[in-house]
């Protein structure tokens, strides 16, 4: 870093974060479930409705080639973003999870009894249930990988089970766990199911917001992500994958643009990306992915990511001195992103997050969409605290003085010393 | 509506010492419930005999305000009918649903009353029903099998 | 009407009709194919992501259960508005062809060869393709509607053909086509359908915008639209279903909130609509259709249908007086809607978009996602001038005047004679 | 850039009166080319003997654009060998993509320097691809094939 982050200037581009709660400033720790917007990306989306607005591809005025322009400059951006060779690796979808449906419909279209998909226990639901069910229709077998103690990926009991083996087809693992926030070791992994002909998709709704991304490196073949965790609005994902594994693809949803030729007795279909993206896209949406890319990309993904790991490691730290607070996964900021989940002993997710809300504090609880990772962890539910770009040190103190006050709360103590931290 | 409001001492002393807890023998129904979002999971068993409910006992994973307000339920419908018990769940929806417009009755309600904070808290409506729908689904379920066998 | 339609007052609410191109005023006649935004959605849709933005369902705190509210308080509109008896039954997806193709994938689970799927010839793309991947996935049986020659559909000819018969199990069709205007006799069809127990589906893309809705009244099961023809934003759409169907019909895609729990080795799901509801769902663009709806409602739609079909009257009657001009279906404004089609003889759909482009009137030209009724016709490709509650007359009167130079462009007579009207 | 300039008259006139309109006998290779946006649709055929391109004929529905495109595009590849018809193409789709920054040797493209004004409208350049895209690929086609022949 050349030059110090100024956490101080990000949050003005914020609005929301100068809200107050009641008495109390808002601190909002749950980035990892949706990031803020800053200013920027809503005055782009208000300007393409009220100056640009038309529908893509099928409009050739004025206004349709400008919003048609508008949308394919986002998808050469993101393209950018994540180090695609060609725009038209880019599918645009309506969220990280639609994404996964994609990939597993169409990669399991060609499966049967005896082939297998292999996951992972600490996935989200949303790279579970989609192969789940591609298994239900197929035949195939879910395989999964099992966590370590510390929440890494169990890779030695994998090579012990031959978990990945010659009738793995597809390996869909998380890139950044949104519980553990594990970083696992995906070009590894992609080189053990490539190694075997098995094509290799990455969650990375959890990694493209926090650390530079490159497709080349992670050396995934497809990889899927979502608007609203990288500053950009809801409704929009997108599912990139290589040129050739696309076009290789039969067609996910039917409708609109992604045709070639409609007749009644039969259709064939348009070239990639447009095959997979059936009715009118996101447009607006994409107009505000373009902008967050861009805003996020002026200040550096490498300079937010180390700003994530000295925050991380801060809370790590401090965190673990709250009495009765077990940290779930990595307890140092090594090959770890910014979720922190935590149990507070006596006190339930519900009750934490409760409290904390009351003195503006905003963090998630629950099984955070996975809940065979809780269930494999042996806790019910947990409280996750997520950091973003625009999360300060004072903020984490905040966390950690509303954690104390909250176990001493619940476990009478402050009732009976009247006395909080 | 202060987050102390909520936290009532009652309900922090029935979440500490949950009444009528464990799952016990014999009964005449067992009904699983859980709430999706946050994970809660209730596993309550029913038994009524000569026209009363003689016992419900329950094994329940959830926060302060679910598990309190399973425990003050139990003790309000153990000993009374099936009928009272599901009038009880009516007026209790009715106030945990009226965003702090309706209040319950202290005599019949005993402890419940103490749930009134919660219906300011729309996102914890869910965790104070949880052992009501419950004992609800339980009690449907014990009249349905009895009418069958007629 | 008890009072005089204010066009002029609807207009300055949309700042991008007031655009020039180049020397020409903005003549936006394409809003079949997508409709302007008013400021008032535009405003509230940045409302929410600089105040009151965070993710829903699984978020208790302040800003979490203020975006719930806002979620579901458009569900709950939406609900309303289309006359439905429960918000439960009001499905958020992405746009209509994924309501579409919802629709398709679940209610076909069940069927296999020997079950038969009717639509219609003159169905958008995107009730057609969805049918036709749910036939091969199946082995079922697409079948549909023939039009007559003055583009309404042959009810007749379905009744000599035995069309719907107890092989039927889905008839799914266009309430308002897209490309003839035509006003199907949805309620009808439904009966139809009902009387053998198949279920019936409407594609009322072009309807809701238009028209006063009541599911009840059109007797469907299943209806779709989408948001941003109704102006409202890109990014949503809705699938509404009788309740008791929504809870009979297995998940299409999985993944996020629409489980009720997740094991590896099987999941369970959760009720309507959230069943349905795959991962962060479009919480801005229903915060932006709410608005939107309730912009539409305080004009009023009986108003706006009037405003459409007086000037849809209009419009058929001067533009049958352009030289070569071929209406293409009703030519009269009965039970029509404000898309008119139409060919130019000896000019190809795309100069005349072109040519009218460049004096700043925006017309479709193709197919419009409607290829078969194009074969059906005869037509190669055709033009679309498109109406909605902004239009004028004298917009209208631009369109015709455009219309006679183009032809008299590309027939040379301009070259030849130096005169245009 | 004024749409009269898009609207050439030597594209107007390619337009009216196509030149090697019609398929015709005897031919080596036939394609089918559609612009699926706009429904444009072109079968071609291309006949090559002694080394050279000894006829292109095509059906064709279309607007001006692409119509007078292909008709010029026939005019300039026939009696030429492949290799130049495909220098031709590159020449022509580096143009067309130039976005007005690139033009063409007047010698060499003969009437095809009227679509400069094309590449101003990207929404047009589709059209003005199509029949010199289906011309590109018969004749790598009918190489393809004469290849698997040796
Ligand atoms: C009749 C009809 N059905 C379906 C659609 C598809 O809507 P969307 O593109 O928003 O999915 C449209 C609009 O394009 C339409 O006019
Ligand atoms: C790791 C991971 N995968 C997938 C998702 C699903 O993203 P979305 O809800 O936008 O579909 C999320 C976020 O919720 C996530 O954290």
């Amino acid at each position: 870093m050349t030059e110090a982050y100024d956490v101080e200037a990000v949050r003005r581009d914020f609005p929301i974060l100068a809200r107050r709660v009641g008495a109390y400033p808002l601190t909002y720790l749950d980035s990892g479930n949706t990031s803020q917007k800053p200013a920027q990306v809503v005055d782009a989306i208000a300007d393409h409705y009220l100056a640009h607005n038309a529908n893509v591809a099928r409009a050739m005025h004025v206004l349709g080639a400008e919003a048609t322009a508008a949308f394919e400059g986002a998808r050469t951006a993101v393209a950018a973003f994540i180090g695609a060779s060609r725009s038209e690796e880019v599918v645009f979808t309506k969220n990280a999870s639609e994404a996964l449906n994609l990939a597993a419909h169409t990669l399991s279209a060609p499966l049967g009894p005896g082939d297998e998909i292999v996951v992972s226990v600490m996935e989200h639901h949303s790279n579970i249930v989609p192969w789940q069910l591609a298994c239900q229709r197929t035949g195939a077998t879910l395989r999964w990988f099992d966590v370590t103690e510390d929440g890494r990926l169990d890779l030695e009991a994998a090579d012990r089970e031959g978990l990945i083996n010659e009738r793995t087809k597809v390996v869909s693992i998380a890139w950044v766990s949104n519980v553990l926030g594990t970083i696992n070791p995906v070009s590894q992994v992609a080189a053990m199911a490539h190694a075997v002909g098995a094509v290799m998709v990455v969650d990375a709704s959890q990694g493209v917001p926090q650390l530079p991304t490159s497709v080349a490196d992670l050396g995934c073949d497809l990889l899927a992500f979502t608007g609203h965790k990288i500053c950009g609005p809801t409704g929009i994902g997108v599912l990139w994958g290589r040129y050739d594994l696309l076009d290789s693809l039969p067609p996910f949803l039917g409708g609109g643009e992604m045709i070639e030729v409609v007749r009644m007795t039969g259709s064939t279909f348009a070239p990639p990306p447009y095959r997979f993206e059936a009715g009118t896209p996101p447009i607006a949406q994409a107009v505000g992915l373009h902008a967050a890319i861009e805003y996020v990309s002026a200040i550096g993904m490498d300079r937010i990511a180390a700003h994530e790991q000295e925050l991380t490691a801060y809370a790590l730290a401090e965190m673990q001195k709250v009495r009765g607070l077990r940290i779930l996964g990595p307890t140092e900021a090594v090959d770890r992103g910014g979720a922190i989940s935590f149990t507070l002993e006596g006190v339930h997710p519900h009750d934490v997050m409760q409290m904390l809300d009351s003195r503006g504090i905003a963090i998630r609880g629950g099984h955070h969409c996975a809940r065979p990772l809780h269930d494999r962890l042996g806790v019910q539910s947990s409280c996750r605290a997520s950091l973003y770009l625009y999360t300060t040190y004072a903020e984490i103190d905040r966390l950690v003085e509303g954690l104390d006050y909250t176990g001493s709360f619940f476990s009478g103590r402050l009732a009976t010393t009247g006395g909080a931290r | 509506m202060s987050v102390e409001q909520l936290y009532q001492e009652i309900i922090l002393d029935h979440y500490r010492v949950k009444r009528n807890a464990g799952l016990r023998d014999p009964y005449d129904i067992e009904v699983h419930h859980v709430n999706p979002s946050c994970g809660d999971e209730l596993s309550l068993r029913v038994s009524v005999a000569d026209g009363a409910i003689s016992d419900v006992s329950y094994d329940a994973i959830g926060c302060s305000i679910s598990q309190a307000s399973t425990s003050v339920m139990s003790e309000l419908v153990i000993g009374g009918t099936p009928q009272h018990a599901l009038e009880l769940y009516d007026g209790f929806q009715k106030m945990i649903q009226g965003q702090g417009k309706v209040s319950l009755n202290e005599e019949t309600f005993g402890d419940a009353v103490a749930f009134e904070g919660v219906a300011q808290f729309p996102a914890r409506v869910k965790c104070a029903m949880l052992g009501w729908a419950a004992v609800r689904d339980a009690l449907l379920r014990v009249q349905a099998s009895a009418k069958e066998e007629l």
